[in-house]
């Protein structure tokens, strides 16, 4: 094996032929140090421009060497997730192990090829560095270890969502989403860091990155509590919130977003009505003895009802429909938020100890002054149920219909002739609300599909989701962008379509809504029925002329103080009819104005007993 | 028999603003020399020694700045902490320290003798090491580059040669913050066979901190002392043989 | 200083006296301690005194992530890292059921081979030091280097490369790495004679390290020594090829062993084994251009991690001998147990302590370094 | 060496002479056993006799406070079959006694007494119960569950207190430091929902 016998050839004067090595140059290296390699893992680097400050470096660092610190020149912007914190290193800690890169969801950390660093004892802080773009010691020494596609730890795919081919929702109005069965939760709630940028976009504050973990940890009644300490409407914004925390989630920097929305429908699915309620409990159940009335029972109003209930007061909600639930009810097709889940929502609330009264409309049956009278409070809920119209010629014609009254309709299980043809102006998510509906009901009544929307925006600043859109084409809606109303035309009586014109620009200088058409480009889309879904706006009828008088009203919206409270002091308002239209933004307000209203009341009782 | 008197070990202090140009010269001179004449305790104490073995042979070398290493403390200069200290090393590291002939300096190394490194969280390693000793040069790294290492001693001879690296007269003055500590760590009863306090008094740096409640502890304990662990519980080898 | 400190001691009546071999000595391989009892220059009792390098690993990784423990596992053994970090990443492989792909297998074999290499010169460096010869210890330590800075090319890290992870390594290689890797092994291996002059056929190192302390092969096997030191005495085990794991199976190499298991018989397969890792290699070298595929597979978010329950028991062929890790998970997301068995916890203990018995105390380091016992694996 | 039956099948038949072992395949080469603690050194007797498992690769203690016992575990490897078998066996962990294993494998000498310093295992009959690596430690055994190393650690050392320029001039600002490592530590999780239950 060996190739020199050592046991004989073995001398004492072998190592003199190594003399040779006195002619050779020296290995000796210049006494400045040497570059570092390519990757090599020095001091920090950290770009400010792309770190959004979400700690995910501290969370993963294995010698609780980073600080989060606080910058308080850098911007903070929730909704976008971004905060003014950056890391911190301490170089008595640090291994230099790089997982901060490898975990850094934006790819803001580096490290240098910088390597030296000495201090005396009394200069120990120079340990504790806050890395910028420029190293250690303001020269850059070039990137070393940095983020590569090898290295990358963060999963930048999110779990794909089985949902309904078109063909087959086509044809009817069930729930197209399927929703993550239990691998497909625990893998996807599996991807979160936690770094809480959901909770700060999200209106209502809810504890997402809790409740994510709860789910990644199988303990779903865990989940449900979280998700019901800031949420009471769980299944609803499980299904059609417009899901803030997925534009701030620090993993949607560079991959896709953690499916949010969808853990929480996973999580809140797994129980019904009665478990929920008893996971979630009754709160406070001692009665106050003060009584609050709410009008409306959408999102805000029963937001706050269930917050009041649990604090113990008596609650009432009027309600004018049938059926509870507001705008989700009678506003969002049930192929996106089926009835029986919105049910389960109600349920949940009602368990709380609220009364509903259905059918019950302010001032045909009661009026507000009565409630004024009999209640402690009176939180007005009222939402946007009322169309806007274009007021384009021939708009006062029968067949020109509000795309909210279209989509109550259908809730409501009014009959009526399904057009064989329609036109949808307007390019927002209730535009494709109501186009998909027609869409499907064209398609049960007429076997084919022939809806026009026509938008004034064009796709690149479109209004409606990316994935409305999608799905809308793929059940055989038209969709055009850039085209603004010009008439709608009426032969003999009847109504045979929409005139378009092609738009220049939406906004003038001082950014106003102001529109310019190019009059050349004129197109006509043929429709039996032309919907109107350009906005909304709020019926405030039941309000009476001398209190509308009093109130303080922008641009057609309630002004109240920051917590929903008017300038009457016994009324509060929440809800669309404040904020616009977002679910997710009414229960922030029905939980606002039932911690004002509580507050209220409580100075009442406090007023009461001092007197 | 702590009587001092009999070691003359007395050096005067270099009044380094005053005295005359001559005296002022010859420090300048000793200063310079003792910077380019530096022998490295050879004791590993941790993983950060694995690159002083590059820093000192052929590729680095750092014996062309007249450092090297040296087996012995007595005569050696630098006492490099290579990294962790567990409190098994620290005891004899405070042992070494102590029998180091002054000046003496003390180069701490990697995260770990700053705030615990890596093992912060573990029971067995010492985490600040200038609780204990006096610290004259911190490199960072985990470990070092030998290019570090090198960086970091052309530094202190620097220092040095500046008269500036004089952490060691710390040790004297403040010796009972350092003892506190190390009480704190090995129980009140820790003693070392150095008197510190005497040998303070000697190179006239006796100050208001050398003495304290911990050097009154100290002496409370004093008995006779015995050499760090030397029985031999020798059960074993022996059955070994068998 | 005390003047009673300094006094003769009450030493027994006889010429035995007990010395403290260590843990400030620089015959002593890291920071680690022999108690002898020598009788002239006689040793007649020894016992070990460990624990100055106890950091308390396996409590430490109890504490923390199943991902946060790969920064923590290099720092085992100093002279070796690398068989530490692919033990824990095959060890969690095993418990998650993680294929890792070839690529990164092959990989794993180049840092491991690199990694041996490494350990060994500067094993021979220390062995040839501690009999007085510092030539090769100069040599050996600045050939290593060379090693040191295709590590740093690779993994970004000069010693610790922190390169595995489980699932399997964190980057490719990178341009022309393997051309510059093949020059080093040429270089290494034309240095050879060299060594061989200087070292393997010098009188003066053969004379010292024959005969010192021998290990036959029966006690060998008695007492547990793996790896190098196993195949001095003759025994042609070698956890490679006997126990494969990652792509051994696929290489050529030899088991190189030698008679009778003493000091020199040690280094001598060491010398062999050097051959062996510069072969592997060369084969890497072959193979791996035509090795594609990911280099890692998918793993979970690390920060919500759980590793399945279970245990798993890996086995690696270190450049010491036979490294072991016993691996337990409860589910969670941090490892339950971790017990690691050093190939040194045999050799620096018990086998050490029989070792230096009845020998000369100018062989007690040679002893130690000719074992390649590593402390700091033996206290973790 | 010359071998009829596969390596597996060899060991299976030695081992269907024992009573009450529960074998589970865990891998080509890899073979769990679960015996009671009683049984273990005949076990191991007999697998080294008879099986060739002449090398005891490791001895590892597992704790498990909740079932109130130590998992010990001898991994065995046989040069002749190429295989390893790890014996498991469970033992009480009040008082903690186990015997010895040293006259069967001498390396469990070094291994039992590693479990005795770090669990406070007592092995009968064990040549050297005295401790190696923690011989100046005087607390409990720290590799015990309930031994909370990082309490220990706050405890005793303090840690630096870094006031660099640019954390002063950012507190000047109105920033500085907000979230602290130890708030945001993963590993730590589990640890604290303990203490807040306890």
């Amino acid at each position: 094996m060996s190739a020199i016998d050592y046991k004989k050839s073995g001398s004492i004067l072998n190592p003199l032929k190594n003399l040779s090595f006195f002619a050779r140059p020296a290995i000796t290296e210049p006494l400045e140090p040497r570059r570092a390699s390519l990757r090599y893992r020095g001091f920090h680097l950290n770009d400010w421009e792309k770190c959004v400050g979400c700690s995910t470096c501290q969370k993963v660092c294995d010698n609780a060497a980073i600080t989060m610190v606080k910058v308080p020149e850098l911007a903070e912007d929730p909704l976008n997730g971004v905060r003014n914190l950056r890391p911190a290193i301490d170089y008595g800690r640090c291994c230099w192990c790089a997982l901060c890169v490898d975990l850094c969801p934006t790819g803001s950390i580096s490290l240098s090829r910088e390597y030296v660093h000495t201090c005396t004892d009394d200069q120990l802080s120079s340990y504790f560095m806050l890395p910028d773009p420029n190293g250690m010691h303001k020269e850059f020494f070039g990137e070393g270890w940095n983020k590569t596609a090898e290295n990358d730890l963060v999963d930048p795919q999110r779990q794909a969502m089985n949902e309904m081919a078109p063909d087959a929702r086509i044809a009817n109005f069930d729930e197209i989403v399927a929703g993550y069965d239990r691998q497909q939760a625990i893998i996807e709630a599996s991807r979160c860091v936690q770094c809480g940028m959901c909770h700060d976009a999200c209106p209502t504050h809810m504890d997402a990155p809790e409740y994510i973990r709860a789910i990644w940890q199988d303990d779903l009644e865990e989940a449900v509590r979280q998700i019901y300490n800031t949420n009471p409407f769980a299944h609803t914004c499980g299904r059609v919130c417009t899901h803030r925390c997925e534009t701030a989630c620090s993993v949607g920097k560079r991959g896709e977003p953690i499916a949010i929305r969808w853990l929480k429908r996973y999580a809140v699915d797994a129980f019904t009505p009665e478990q929920i309620q008893a996971i979630v409990g009754t709160g406070d159940t001692t009665p106050t003895g003060r009584q609050v009335a709410i009008v409306g029972s959408g999102p805000a109003g029963l937001t706050a009802a269930y917050d009041l209930a649990r604090l113990g007061h008596a609650v009432t909600v009027f309600e004018g429909l049938d059926r509870p639930g507001g705008m989700p009810r009678y506003g969002i097709p049930e192929y996106r938020l089926p009835y029986d889940k919105l049910d389960a929502d109600i349920a949940v609330i009602e368990a709380m100890g609220v009364e509903i009264r259905c059918n019950t409309w302010i001032g045909r049956d009661i009026t507000l002054d009565q409630l004024h009278t009999d209640y402690d409070a009176v939180l007005l809920g009222l939402g946007l149920q009322l169309g806007r119209s274009t007021r384009i010629p021939g708009s006062d014609h029968g067949g020109v219909v509000k795309a909210v009254d279209v989509l109550r309709d259908v809730t409501a299980e009014i009959p009526e002739t399904v057009p064989a043809s329609a036109v949808v102006i307007g390019g927002g998510n209730v535009a494709m609300d109501a186009a998909r509906t027609l869409a499907r009901l064209q398609r049960q009544v007429h076997g084919a599909v022939r809806v026009t929307v026509s938008a004034l925006e064009d796709f690149e600043h479109f209004l409606a989701d990316p994935e409305e859109v999608t799905e809308a084409r793929e059940e055989g809606v038209e969709i055009l962008d850039s085209r603004g109303p010009k008439a709608c035309i009426v032969e003999d009586g009847r109504l045979v379509g929409l005139t378009t014109l092609k738009v220049l620009s939406i906004f003038d200088e001082q950014q106003r809504f102001a529109p310019k058409y190019d009059d050349g480009d004129e197109q006509m889309h043929s429709g039996e029925m032309v919907v109107e879904a350009i906005g909304q706006m709020s019926d405030t009828a039941l309000l009476g002329e001398a209190l509308t008088e009093r109130l303080a009203w922008q641009r057609g919206r309630l002004q109240t103080d920051d917590d929903g409270r008017t300038s009457e002091d016994w009324l509060w308002a929440a809800g669309d009819m404040v904020r616009g239209p977002d679910v997710v933004h009414a229960v922030a307000d029905g939980h606002r104005a039932a911690r004002s209203i509580h507050r209220a009341l409580a100075e009442a009782k406090m007023e009461e007993r001092a007197s | 028999m702590t009587d001092t008197e009999q070691f003359p070990v007395r050096v005067e202090q270099p009044d380094r603003n005053g005295g005359n140009i001559f005296s002022r010269v010859f420090d300048e001179l000793t200063a310079f020399c003792r910077s380019r004449s530096l022998f490295i305790l050879h004791y590993c104490t941790g993983c950060g020694a694995i690159e002083l073995p590059p820093a000192m042979t052929s590729r680095f070398d750092m014996e062309r700045l007249g450092i090297s290493p040296m087996v012995s403390p007595r005569q050696a200069d630098i006492l490099l902490i290579t990294g962790y200290v567990s409190v098994k090393t620290l005891k004899r590291v405070m042992l070494t320290y102590e029998q180091m002939g002054s000046p003496k300096y003390v180069i701490g190394i990697c995260s770990c003798t700053v705030n615990g490194g890596m093992y912060w969280q573990s029971y067995a390693t010492a985490k600040k090491l200038n609780d204990y000793m006096p610290v004259d040069l911190y490199i960072a790294g985990c470990m070092p580059r030998p290019e570090a290492v090198i960086t970091g001693l052309r530094q202190l001879m620097d220092k040095i040669a500046a008269g500036e690296a004089n952490g060691w007269e710390d040790y004297y003055r403040r010796y009972d913050y350092y003892l506190g500590h190390q009480q704190r760590l090995f129980g009140e009863t820790w003693q070392t066979p150095t008197d510190v306090i005497a040998e303070a008094r000697h190179y006239g740096l006796f100050g208001p901190e050398t003495l304290g409640d911990h050097t009154r502890l100290l002496e409370q304990h004093q008995a006779p002392l015995e050499a760090l662990e030397m029985q031999l519980g020798l059960g074993a080898p022996d059955e070994v043989k068998a | 200083m005390r003047a009673e400190n300094y006094e003769a001691r009450n030493h027994p009546p006889s010429n035995e006296f007990e010395i403290n071999f260590g843990p400030n000595h620089p015959g002593i391989e890291g920071n680690y301690a022999l108690k002898v009892k020598v009788h002239g220059d006689e040793i007649v009792a020894a016992r070990a005194d460990g624990g100055y390098l106890h950091r308390g690993f396996e409590k430490l990784m109890e504490q923390r992530l199943w991902i946060q423990n790969i920064a923590l596992v290099p720092r085992i053994c100093v002279p070796d890292p690398a068989p530490m970090e692919v033990a824990y990443s095959m060890a969690v492989e095993q418990l998650c059921g993680l294929e890792v792909p070839q690529r990164a297998q092959w990989l794993r074999v180049l840092l491991l081979e690199l990694s041996r290499l490494a350990a060994h010169l500067f094993t021979f460096g220390g062995h040839a030091a501690t009999t007085g010869m510092y030539t090769p210890m100069f040599w050996g330590v600045a050939d290593r280097d060379l090693l040191l800075d295709l590590f740093e090319e690779l993994t970004g890290g000069r010693v610790y490369s922190i390169y595995n992870i489980p699932g399997g390594v964190r980057r490719d290689i990178p341009d022309d790495f393997l051309t510059r890797l093949s020059d080093t092994l040429d270089y290494i291996d034309s240095r050879l004679p060299d060594y061989d002059n200087l070292l393997f056929t010098n009188q003066v190192f053969v004379r010292r390290a024959r005969d010192a302390g021998p290990v036959s092969q029966a006690q060998a096997l008695d007492w547990g020594v793996t790896g190098p030191n196993l195949r001095a005495t003759g025994l042609a085990f070698d956890v490679r090829r006997d126990d494969p794991y990652l792509v051994y199976d696929e290489l050529e190499f030899d088991i190189p062993t030698e008679q009778p298991g003493d000091a020199w018989a040690r280094t001598l397969v060491r010398r062999g084994e050097l051959l062996q890792s510069i072969r592997i290699l060369r084969q890497v070298i072959d193979r791996l251009p035509d090795i594609g595929g990911p280099i890692r597979a998918p793993i979970p978010n690390p920060l919500a991690w759980n590793v399945p329950a279970g245990e798993a028991y890996v086995r690696i062929e270190s450049s010491k001998g036979e490294l072991s890790w016993y691996v337990v998970s409860d589910g969670g997301d941090k490892p339950y147990r971790v017990h690691i068995r050093g190939p040194s916890s045999m050799h620096a203990v018990q086998v050490l302590e029989h070792l230096v018995t009845g020998c000369r105390i100018e062989d007690v380091a040679q002893i130690m370094f000719s074992l390649d016992a590593c402390p700091p694996e033996v206290d973790r | 060496m010359n071998d009829a039956h596969l390596p597996v099948e060899r060991l299976s038949i030695i081992l269907g002479e024992v009573k009450e072992v529960r074998v589970t395949q865990k891998g080509p080469r890899r073979t769990r056993l679960d015996v009671a603690a009683d049984a273990l050194p005949a076990l191991l007797e007999l697998l080294k006799g008879r099986a060739g498992f002449v090398h005891l690769s490791a001895i590892s203690c597992v704790d498990w406070p909740d079932d109130a016992q130590f998992e010990l575990v001898y991994h065995l490897w046989s040069y002749e079959l190429n295989l390893l078998v790890s014996a498991h066996t469970r033992i009480d962990r009040d008082p903690g006694v186990y015997v010895s294993v040293y006259d069967i494998y001498h390396p469990a000498g070094f291994f039992e007494r590693d479990i005795h310093e770090m669990y406070g295992v007592f092995f009968e009959g064990a040549p050297d119960m005295e401790k190696f690596i923690l011989t100046e430690w005087d607390g409990p055994p720290p590799m015990r569950k309930e031994f909370d190393s990082e309490g220990w650690v706050n405890d005793h050392f303090d840690w630096q207190d870094y006031r660099p320029d640019w954390l002063l001039e950012l507190e000047a600002q109105g920033g500085g430091v907000m979230i602290p490592p130890d708030e945001q530590r993963f590993s730590r999780r589990g640890i604290e929902d303990n203490d807040d239950a306890g």
